[in-house]
Formats: structure tokens, C-alpha cells, sequence
């Protein structure tokens, strides 16, 4: 019984948050957040170096075969930098979708592109997790027309779509009749968009059971933006704790006053058991099929309380100066913000919790 | 209890909503940006109108430009009421009329009065409130600017902070140390002050909401006559906490709650997921009957205030707790409008399929820094317990 | 516009105070609760004899014609001091249902045995705001059949119970063919049970509409419910701020430590707004019929999540000694607990709250 | 990551099923009353098998009548898990076993180890703590109860509160004042005493669930032999330290929490309000499944705790909330048992329909005493604050 990290994710976790204070620090994070032309194409490739894109990939497709707990130790510590990269897509999801759904001609032509980092795969499943706005997208005869909204990592260069009747379909940016806006989210920090099709060609991902592979999916998705809040969230805590360890009102640090303690011991107890909880849902989607779907929903549902809570606690700590702009704290209250309501709001992920046990 | 106005008062306002009737062409909406500019020249010219019907600086007597009417809280909540329910500008709010105006009434010489009151109602004078500093925000009285008297010139050093509206004001009131040696609520003065003083510098703050509503004030060597003072040498914690309590009682006001929890409800009507609408689902609704009560609590505490205001009763504690709970309220409220909208609920500004343009971000932010500023939560709770419960300081606390 | 208490109704509620501090002291109410054989007559008396049972019935009737706002200043303070008193069934529910349902021989015959305080009337409405175990009584040709459950006021000398097609029926509490019995709860300070009919006669009152009667009477027993609570929640935050005051720990009294300051602010913050709410509920059952429904669903919902918290966070003030049977604290902690299940629970109410305006 | 327990785990666990199974007809049920009552004569002959079989006294060497083995954390999980698993009492518990046995491990003579520890594992002596004090509470440090050396004996005077099972116990270990000019924590001696000593009065203390668990302990002049004491004079404080950490960490315990989530899942299967079943009320379903999300997330942190006790590595603010969070989740879920029940929630011990012997409520309550006992949640926090996240203290307090 090992419940906790091993030494490499421990040092696998400790070089990424020494790589992104070098490549994305706060100041790189305002140019990509201000900036519509800033691909953040530099932080992606420093990540590249080191084999993010690859890291769940099999060692034959020249990945690096890790498992999903090494995946959200990265979403961890992107969220902790608030890092512009896109990882959830084209470094989780895309490659499991290419593993359950893809044939061995279309890994072997898309997993190296994926492993090197040179090609980028955003995501279109947000109708599976609540469709507003009647969108949806219907595949025929390996045609795809439609609007999905909510697509993950919209300046990709291709992109997996879930149609209505849970089929993927991988489609290249560039296609004949797909048109792409862009979305602006209160999250600056990653970039979301809108697909429209109108008869545009897709490649399906046809192998395997449609509706699992999605499912598994949504699963995966859910654990790495949990993991992300949980980067976020830990964050704001500790700035919020070392914050007041410095802010003097009335004549002490604010540090020394009880209530100032209690808001940051709530933060720090509702805060810690999660990341016990996250490893252990990351962990299930390798190792414990029975339990890794219920988890998965928990986790997404129970960070976005708890990093709500946080974000707002830590921003309160921080009086106005968490307000403003000046230390770019928002960051964080937006990142977590975003992250609550993708995948599934908390509502829709403890609904479909209680779905899968037979409660509803 | 008696929850209707009377017969004086319903004809009072029968008359407010026939005058709003008549100049509705000219009367700027409030789901106008131009309402947030005080420089707007059709804005400028409803106040204007206002003033002279009495609808805007009614109780400020005749000689300083106002109406003249005797102070009457029900005519007040009237007119608040009717401005609102109609969707139209109440005329020009801002801290001139809301703080200034008020204090030279009661502190100003006559001189300060005649030269100011008028143009700051007529919106002529735009005026900015320099309090907080960097080190002094819930501890305000342990400021740092200060003025020293040079000849018959005070000359102000330091820097404020929090500062709205500072860009476009004309001129400043603010809080500077003069008597360095007094204990630190004594040595506090009012000063008035042009923002066009040599050795001023404004710089905008952004927050969070990506408005720079805030800025940051420097002064070095500012010189401003001797007499821009309002009250004594050492009296300034005395006139500005005369008013505090105003400011505070405006920022959890329930009238304005209800109208955001309707288009909450009208959101839930229209917005669909899976086609269905959001109202359908059980636990939004929950959360939004939730708000509801509480709410209704906070609306009938407003009347009570009200009425305790208007027969000399006391509600001091019922008084004392609706900043804290009215912006909480405010802030769970839009939040429960972007959490039903899901992914939508995440858009904002200048995006595609955003609703009432991000407003709910915008306010779910607002309210944050509102629960923050004013004195934070935490500070509210001091007071609760300590003005209205009772309960001792703590030991030591300086 | 006078929103508040009037000089009577201040002048009411302090009588009433000093009244039950000398009749129903917390000694009192031990004795009351610990033994099954004391019908708390004497309380009973005293209430009646500064006219308490004819509150709210008609001065023709010997009543004194108060209006709802002076009932829920007596369940308040009923409520501050865990008063054991069939105060709610006998001289708000049943003057309520004769005023509404009976003819002039019922109003004849009962009001002024009510008035007086000689007979009490206890309430079967219980399955109308939920149906717990297929309960449920059905009358027919002046007889009644089916079990009650959670009848207020089981010492009564009658019933008004609500038949399952609403209809209303007085039956004496020795009618042949009724069974009675009593269900302890955790609150001893009030006496709850069950009725079993075996066609049992009873008396039907038959004026008016018989859904809008019983909907009025739910109304009703819900404003009182949550005045109750009211009361009970006032002296709990005043208790735990006396008790903060005198505790010594570390050196200093405990009111001094800006967490249990904190903790008392957030019980008055929560709860003095309730006392407007509790007035207005009240208020509009007489004067505003068109918001006098969803007033009653929110009050009674509401005062049960701020009773719940404020008997919470009061025992927590008082430590160790709040949980003992020492200080007699718990007395109001259950009588809150009680009130929060009665007359529907905070959820059901609010569900109706939600039908009332078109939400569901 | 590797959640299995591997082969020799596994072979334990099965050897210890075997052996419950085996002994099925002799055990005493965790839903048994007796179970509560250490002088039933079935639960001392349990602990005698169990003993003897190394199931309870597992660590204790044989010299003191235990089995001897080496400490393993997870030969001690899988031994609770399995008793909580059948049903079963894993022995008896009480401050004897799991309080002062590791005490006089540690700091006993070798004369206290042979005259305490066997008969009070086998449950023939049973013991009482006596620490709080009607002003020693969250300050324990600061506890009044005195002992006097009067030639060879010291005599106690003083009172003791919340003194869990004291008119059952044969003995009592307590802290005492014996070294009144000493700084608070300095001052205090660690004794053991017979509850027959002369002088010593126990009155019950009846709590809010109804039962009289705790009791007050009177001292007045009881005297005892001079070598009543554990480690030295003024050692107390360290003793009594080294082991209210185990204490705290059982408060929260998330497998018990888990088992009560199940059984309330299953209430709300099984119940019905209008003839249907309370799972299809969405509004109890959300509360329902927001109190899993937080227990899951605590029995995640359970495991990440034991496994970092195991390989040395650090989770101490892991450890630190869990009594914090799990004494909070579990009042909440028998709040949402009670919520459901309706009218049914609020019957207790003795009425007709009762559910489940009123346990919903009498937990609600008693887990409300937990909040408080054993350091309240204001002072969980503190500590969190202090210790966990390295907050300063508040500056001036004792």
C-alpha cells in the first residue's frame, strides 16, 4: 500500500514549476493574456523539450508511457502558474481518443505529431456535457454539419469532435467549410472558441465503443480541470497566507489576527483532503475502472466548490490589492472560475455521480 | 404596521411619475453607459431639470442652489423607488453630492458653501474622496499624507489609494495628517484641493473586472491655501465618520437586489440546457429560493431601518448588518446566474453569444470587491459584535 | 408607512415576557418536560388569564380581535422561553379554521370555550405538507377513517384534522373510535402524537372553500412556527454572548477573541433580519393577501436554516457547557430542531414557494 | 501509487476474516448496547480471545500481558477495517487501552507497566481521564486542581470535568497542579488514582443527547501514595501531550462516516414522503451527494496520512484537519438524515415509528459535542492556522 507520489512525480512535479517560473512567469502570462496574437507558442515548445506533450503516449509511438497521475500533476502545476498551453487536449485527451478510437494508421500518423508537440488538437465535446443553445454537430457519410460551442483550445491545428450521436471525428483547422470564431472568457489564460460546419469532411475515429470512449473522455477531462483548480486554488492559499504575513493593519500583520487565521485554516482544511482526492481519481482511471467514473465526477464537482470558496476567501485576504490588477491575483480567480463551469457545471458532474450509482 | 405611504405621499409620488412620463425623451436610461460618464452633456441637463423640480437636491436649502424642502425620508425613498422602477437616471450620484455636499453642510464656513455647493449639484464640480492609503485601508486612521503649514500654505506629501473617479474629478477632499505629535484619530484634517495641483499625479488602477474604476494618487509638495480646510486642525475622523455610516448602508441596498434576482428569474425562464430551461432544474431552483428568503429578509430589515429612521426608534443592529449581508448576498446571487449558464456563464466582454453584456461577471466581481472595500467583511463583523452586541475589544489592539 | 411594532404590541410582548418569567421559568419547564403527567395546566392559566387563547378571535366572540403580527409576538416570546403552551394549535389554527370553515352554531359553541382557555384544540395537518408512511384520514358520511400522524397539541381536548380532500372536522378527543397516543420527540417542551380513526364521528366545518382554509391554516402554522424559532434563536445569541462574557480562557474572557466575536456576528447578522421578516409574514396573513403565501413558505424556510445555524454556533459558544444538561441550552436547541421539521421541512417549503410563483 | 496491500497483507486479512467467521456466535454486535458497557461479561471474555489471538494488545509485549508483535500500521488498519466490516466489536476500546497503556509504555516505571497494563487489557481495570476542569477547557494548560506532598503522600484538592466514563472506572489518571510557582505549563504532574480513594466524589453529567457520559469529579483532601506519579514532578503537560494527537485523529474517522453515509443512502431508498421515495427529492439528492464528494475527498486524505506515516514522509496538515472536517461532515450527514425524515426526524428514544433507535438525532448531537470536545473547531483552527500554515500567534495571550 503506497498512497501518495512516487520520487519521480514528486521530481517530474518539482521540474515543472522550476521550467514554467522560467518560461511563463506572471509578466508572461499578462503579454499572452492581453495579447490575441501571443500564441504562447515558446511556453509550449519548453514543455515540449521536456516531453509534456508526450507523457501519456505509448514508448512505440515515442511517448513516454506514464499514467494519468503524472498528467494531472502537470494540470496541477499549470494551474498553480496559470500557464497558457494546451494540455488537457492535445496531451490527454487527444491521445486517449486516438488509443481507444483511432486505428493503428491514424496513431501512427497523429500520436508522434501529438508526442513532439509540433501538432496541437483541440476539443469540441461540450455538448455532451449540456448543450446550450441547441448547438450540436451531426455526422453523415464522414460529413459534418453543425455548431459546436465551448471547443477546448480553439487556435489548434486540428480538432476532435463529439457529434450528437457520440461518434469522434477528427477534423484539421484548415478544413473546406469549417469556420472557427473565437470566445472571450473571463479566463484570459486559455482560449476557448466556436466551430461552425457546414458539410465540412471529418476522419472518424471509428474504432471501439463510441459512447465509452466519449464517456472516458468527459472522465479524463474532469480530473485534469480538477487538477488544474487544485494548482490554482493551493496557490492563492499560499499567496494569501504569505500576503498577510507581511500586510501590517492596526499596528501587527494581519497574519496575527484570529480571524485572519480562521479565513486561511478553512481555506487550508477544505483545500488539503483534495489533493488526496484528486491523485486517487487520476489514479482510478488507470488502475480502478469500477470507481474511476464516480470519482471523476466528484473530483470536478468538489474543486470547483472548494476552489470557489478559496478564490474568494483569498481575495478577501488580500483587501483591495486583490482587486486590482497590480499583483495579477485574478489570474487565479478567473482560472478557477473557468474551471468550474467546463466539463459540467458541479450541479451536472454530482448529477451524473448520482446517476451512476443508481440514485437518479 | 402600516405598509402604505399615506395619501400626502401617494400624491407625491403620482406627481414624480407623471414628471418622469412627461420628460422620458430626455431622461438617460440606466442600461446606459453614459449614466457612468459625469461629464455627459445630456446627463449634465437632466440633473439640471431634476434640481429644479426638487427631484435631485431637494433638502439642500435654496441659498446653496438647491430645493430647499424639509428633510423627508419617505419622499427620498419615493424618489428613489420611482427613478428605479422607471429604468431612469436618478441624476447625477458621485461623491460631491453623496459626501461632500452633506459635510460642508454641516462642517463648512459659509464661504466654503457658497463656492461649492452649487456647481458640485449642478454637476459642474466633479469631486473624487481621498481616504484609504496603501498601509491604511481598514486601519484608516493610521494614515500617513500629510500636510505641514508653510507660510499660509499647507503643503501635502503622500499617496492615497482606492481612489475613484479620480481621473475625471476636477477636485479632491481628502484626509492628511497635520498634527504628526496627536494621538492618531486626533491628528486627522479635511482638506479640499483642485486635481489640478502642481505635484499631483493620478494613476488609474485596473481591477479585477478590467475596469480602471480606481487609481492611485501621489502628491509631492502639493500647495494648497491655508484655508481649504473644513473644520479644525485634528477634526477630520470627526467630520469624515460622520458620514461613513451613510456610504456603508448604501452598498447592501435590497431594492437593488430585487431588481437583479428578477432578471435572474427572467434568465432561468429563457436560457435552455438540453432544451430544457434552467428554471426545470431542482437544484438551481433550490439555491434560487434560497436567495430568495434571504433577500426577503433583507427588503423587510431595509423598511424596518426606514421606519425606525422616521419615528426615532432604534434599529441600530439591523442597521449595522446590511453591508455585510446585503453584498454577500449580491455576490452569491450572480453567481448563481453564471453557474446556470454553465459555459456561457464564463464569457464576457466583446464575445460572441455573451448575455447582458457579462454583466453578471462584472457584478459577481464588483460585489467581491465590495465585500472587500468600505470596510471588509471581517471588519464588519468587529463592529457587529462590538457596537452591536456588545462585545469587548480586543485586548492590546492599538 | 410604519413598519414595526406598534406601542401595544411592544407593551404586549413584554408582558408576556415578565409573565413567563414568572409562571415558566427554565425550572419550570424541566419539571414539564421530564414528566409525562404535568399538563403544564397552571401555564396554561396564567396565558389565559391576560387573555392569550382569545388573541386573535373576534371581540363578539369574548376574543380581543389582535390581528397575526400580535400572535407571532406571543409564539416569539413562547418561543424565547421554551414555553410549554398549545398557543399555536388552540388560539391561532383553530380560531383560524372556525373563522373560516365554521358555521355561526360552531363559532357559538367553540370560540368562547377557546377564549376562556378551558378547551384546547390540537391540529392533524401534518399529511398535507408531506405524507410520511401512507398516513392519511378519509371521511365519509360524517365519519372518519385512516391514521393521523405528528398531531399537534395530543393532550387537547379536540381535533381540527384535515381529511386527505382537505375537507375539515372537529372531533372531540373522546369520540368513540378514536385512539390516541403520544410520540416523544426531542423536544419535550411540546406534545406531539398520533390519532387513529376507526369510524369515528366527527364534525365537519363545511363553510367556505375547503382548499384555500387548510392552505390558510399551513400558512399560518408556519408563520408561528417560525416565530417561534425566532424567539428561541434570540435567546440563544443573547445567551452566548452573556456566556462569552463571563468564560475566562488564556487569561481573558472569550467575547474578547475576535473568533467568538465573529461567530456571534455571524448569528446577528443572520438573524436580526428575521425579525422584520417574522413581522411582515405576519402582517401580510391580515393586510397583503397577495404575498401573504410566499411570505409564510420563506419565513418558516428561512428561520429554519438560521435557527438551525444560530443553535448550532450557540452551543459551540458555550463549549462543553452547552452540551451538558447543565445551562438547560439545549432545550432551545431542540425546540429549533423541532420547528425546523414541522409544518414542512425547509426544502418543501420552498418548493411551494417556487409553485406559488410559477417556477415549478 | 499502488492501493493494493500486497500478499502478506492479504494473507493476514484473510486469516483474521477466517477467524471472525469462526468466532461469529461469541462476538458482540457493534449495533449491541453492551457493547458500550465494559463490565458485560461477554465483551471481557471477546477481549480475552481477542488478546490471546493478538487481534487487541496487538504492539503490547508479552511481559505485559500483550501479543508481542512488532507495531505495523496496516496489520492495524486491516484489523479495523475487518471488525467494522462484520459488524463486530474489534474489543474494548476506552481511555485505559488506547490512552494510558501507550502512556505507561513510554513514561511508566517498570513497576507501573507490570502492575496496570495486563488487567487493564483484559478489561479488568477500568480507567478514567480526568484533564478538563470547569475553567480549563480549550486552556487545559491552565488546569487549578492541586496536589500537595504531605510526607509520603500527595493530597488532592480540586474539581475535574467531562470525565468520560469516571462512574464506571477503577482508577483515574489526571493532570494536577503540583508545582504551583512553576510557568503554567511546567507546573503540571501526571497521577494515577483509585476511584474508591476517601474524598472523591463523582456526580453524572447529563448532555444534551440525553445520557450521562461525562461526569464532574470532586477532590477534596484524597490522598494517595507518593509514588502515584507518572515521569517527574512538572512532567505532566509533556506526557499528556505526547499522546492527545492519537486522540484527535480518531475523531474524524472517515470509514465510520462512510458506513453511516451507506446507511443513510439506504434510508433514503426506503422511506417515502407521498409515496415516494425521498432519493427522487433533487434537493436531498444535491445535499446528499455534495456530503460524498467531502467524505470521498477525506477518505482519500485517510489513506494519504496512513501511507505517509508508513514511509516516513510528511502529511502533516493532512493529519492536522482531519478532525476539523470530519467531526463538521458528519453532523451534516445526520443533519440531511434528520432533514429527510421530516416529522420522523425529530422522534427519539422511546416513541412509536422511531427509525433506527433515534440514532440520526442522538449522532447529530453527539457529533456537535465532538465539534466542541477534544479542542473545538476554533481552536482546530488556531492550530491549523499556527502550526499547519505558520501563522504567528496572537501577539500577548498566555
Amino acid at each position: 500500500m503506497d498512497f501518495g507520489l512516487s520520487s519521480d512525480q514528486v521530481l517530474l512535479h518539482d521540474t515543472l514549476v522550476r521550467l514554467l517560473e522560467d518560461v511563463a512567469p506572471l509578466e508572461r502570462v499578462r503579454a499572452y493574456a492581453e495579447n490575441d496574437d501571443d500564441g504562447g507558442a515558446e511556453i509550449w515548445q519548453a514543455l515540449s523539450e521536456i516531453g509534456v506533450p508526450g507523457l501519456l503516449v505509448d514508448e512505440r509511438h515515442g511517448g513516454a508511457g506514464l499514467g494519468v497521475l503524472d498528467a494531472a500533476l502537470v494540470a496541477q502545476a499549470l494551474g498553480a502558474h496559470v500557464t497558457p498551453a494546451p494540455f488537457v487536449a492535445s496531451a490527454v485527451l487527444a491521445p486517449l481518443a486516438l488509443r481507444l478510437a483511432g486505428s493503428a494508421e491514424q496513431q501512427a500518423a497523429w500520436l508522434p505529431r501529438l508526442v513532439s508537440g509540433a501538432t496541437t488538437v483541440g476539443m469540441a465535446l461540450a455538448e455532451h456535457t449540456g448543450a446550450r443553445e441547441d448547438t450540436g454537430v451531426t455526422a453523415r457519410d464522414g460529413r459534418l454539419v453543425g455548431r459546436a460551442l465551448f471547443v477546448q483550445d480553439i487556435d489548434a491545428d486540428a480538432f476532435v469532435v463529439a457529434a450528437r450521436d457520440r461518434t469522434l471525428h477528427l477534423v484539421p483547422a484548415d478544413a473546406a467549410g469549417l469556420t472557427r470564431a473565437s470566445l472571450v472568457t473571463i479566463d484570459r489564460t486559455r482560449r476557448w472558441g466556436e466551430l461552425v460546419f457546414e458539410n465540412t469532411p471529418a476522419e472518424p475515429l471509428a474504432q471501439g465503443d463510441a459512447a465509452s470512449t466519449l464517456a472516458a473522455l468527459v472522465d479524463h477531462g474532469r480530473v485534469m480541470t480538477a487538477a488544474d483548480t487544485l494548482g490554482a486554488a493551493q496557490h492563492m492559499l499560499e499567496a494569501a497566507v504569505a500576503y498577510a504575513g507581511q500586510r501590517e493593519q492596526f499596528g501587527r500583520v494581519i497574519a496575527s489576527f484570529q480571524a485572519v487565521k480562521h479565513l486561511c485554516a478553512e481555506m487550508a482544511a477544505a483545500l488539503e483532503p483534495c489533493h488526496a482526492l484528486v491523485w486517487y481519481a487520476a489514479h482510478a482511471l488507470d488502475a480502478v475502472p469500477g470507481e474511476a467514473h464516480l470519482y471523476a465526477c466528484h473530483a470536478k464537482a468538489h474543486l470547483a466548490e472548494v476552489g470557489t470558496q478559496v478564490a474568494k476567501t483569498a481575495t478577501e485576504v488580500h483587501g483591495g490589492m486583490g482587486f486590482t490588477d497590480l499583483l495579477g491575483l485574478h489570474y487565479w480567480f478567473k482560472r478557477i472560475g473557468l474551471n468550474r463551469q467546463t466539463f459540467g457545471s458541479p450541479e451536472r458532474a454530482r448529477e451524473d455521480a448520482a446517476r451512476a450509482q443508481g440514485f437518479a | 404596521m402600516d405598509l402604505s405611504f399615506g395619501p400626502r405621499y401617494e400624491a407625491f409620488r403620482h406627481e414624480l411619475r407623471e414628471f418622469i412620463a412627461a420628460h422620458l425623451e430626455q431622461a438617460p436610461r440606466v442600461t446606459e453607459s453614459r449614466v457612468l460618464n459625469p461629464r455627459d452633456p445630456q446627463l449634465l441637463a437632466w440633473q439640471r431639470l431634476l434640481v429644479e423640480h426638487g427631484y435631485a437636491g431637494r433638502t439642500i436649502p435654496r441659498e446653496y442652489g438647491g430645493y430647499g424642502a424639509a428633510p423627508d425620508m419617505l419622499e427620498a425613498r419615493i424618489i428613489a423607488e420611482e427613478f428605479a422602477t422607471a429604468g431612469v437616471s436618478p441624476g447625477i450620484s458621485g461623491q460631491g453630492i453623496m459626501m461632500l455636499i452633506p459635510t460642508l453642510l454641516e462642517f463648512g464656513t459659509e464661504e466654503q458653501r457658497r463656492r461649492f455647493i452649487a456647481p458640485t449639484l449642478r454637476g459642474e464640480l466633479v469631486w473624487c474622496q481621498g481616504y484609504s492609503e496603501p498601509n491604511a485601508g481598514s486601519d484608516l486612521a493610521s494614515l500617513k499624507t500629510r500636510a505641514v503649514l508653510d507660510g499660509d500654505e499647507w503643503v501635502i506629501n503622500g499617496q492615497k489609494i482606492w481612489t475613484s473617479t479620480a481621473h475625471l474629478a476636477d477636485w479632491m477632499f481628502c484626509l492628511v495628517r497635520t498634527e504628526p505629535a496627536a494621538p492618531k484619530h486626533k491628528g486627522i484634517s479635511f482638506l479640499l484641493l483642485p486635481m489640478t495641483s502642481p505635484g499631483l499625479e493620478v494613476r488609474p488602477l485596473k481591477t479585477m473586472t478590467g475596469d480602471a474604476s480606481f487609481n492611485e494618487v501621489f502628491f509631492t509638495d502639493v500647495r494648497i491655501p491655508a484655508d481649504s480646510m473644513v473644520a479644525g486642525r485634528g477634526d477630520g475622523w470627526r467630520v469624515a465618520n460622520s458620514l461613513l455610516g451613510h456610504e456603508r448602508g448604501m452598498l447592501g441596498n435590497p431594492n437593488v437586489t430585487l431588481a437583479r434576482f428578477n432578471a435572474l428569474v427572467e434568465l432561468l425562464k429563457r436560457e435552455t440546457v438540453d432544451g430544457r430551461p434552467l428554471l426545470e432544474q431542482a437544484a438551481l431552483r433550490e439555491r434560487l429560493l434560497r436567495i430568495q428568503g434571504r433577500m426577503l429578509a433583507l427588503r423587510a430589515n431595509d423598511l424596518r431601518v426606514l421606519s425606525a429612521r422616521l419615528n426615532g426608534s432604534n434599529a441600530a443592529l439591523a442597521a449595522m448588518i446590511v453591508k455585510l449581508e446585503g453584498t454577500e448576498l449580491r455576490h452569491e446571487l450572480e453567481r448563481l446566474a453564471i453557474d446556470a449558464l454553465g459555459e456561457l456563464g464564463v464569457l464576457y466582454r466583446g464575445s460572441p453569444h455573451l448575455r447582458e453584456d457579462g454583466l453578471w461577471q462584472q457584478h459577481y466581481m464588483y460585489f467581491l470587491g465590495l465585500i472587500i472595500g468600505g470596510g471588509t467583511s471581517q471588519i464588519q463583523k468587529n463592529i457587529i459584535a462590538e457596537r452591536g452586541l456588545g462585545m469587548p475589544r480586543e485586548p492590546g489592539l492599538k
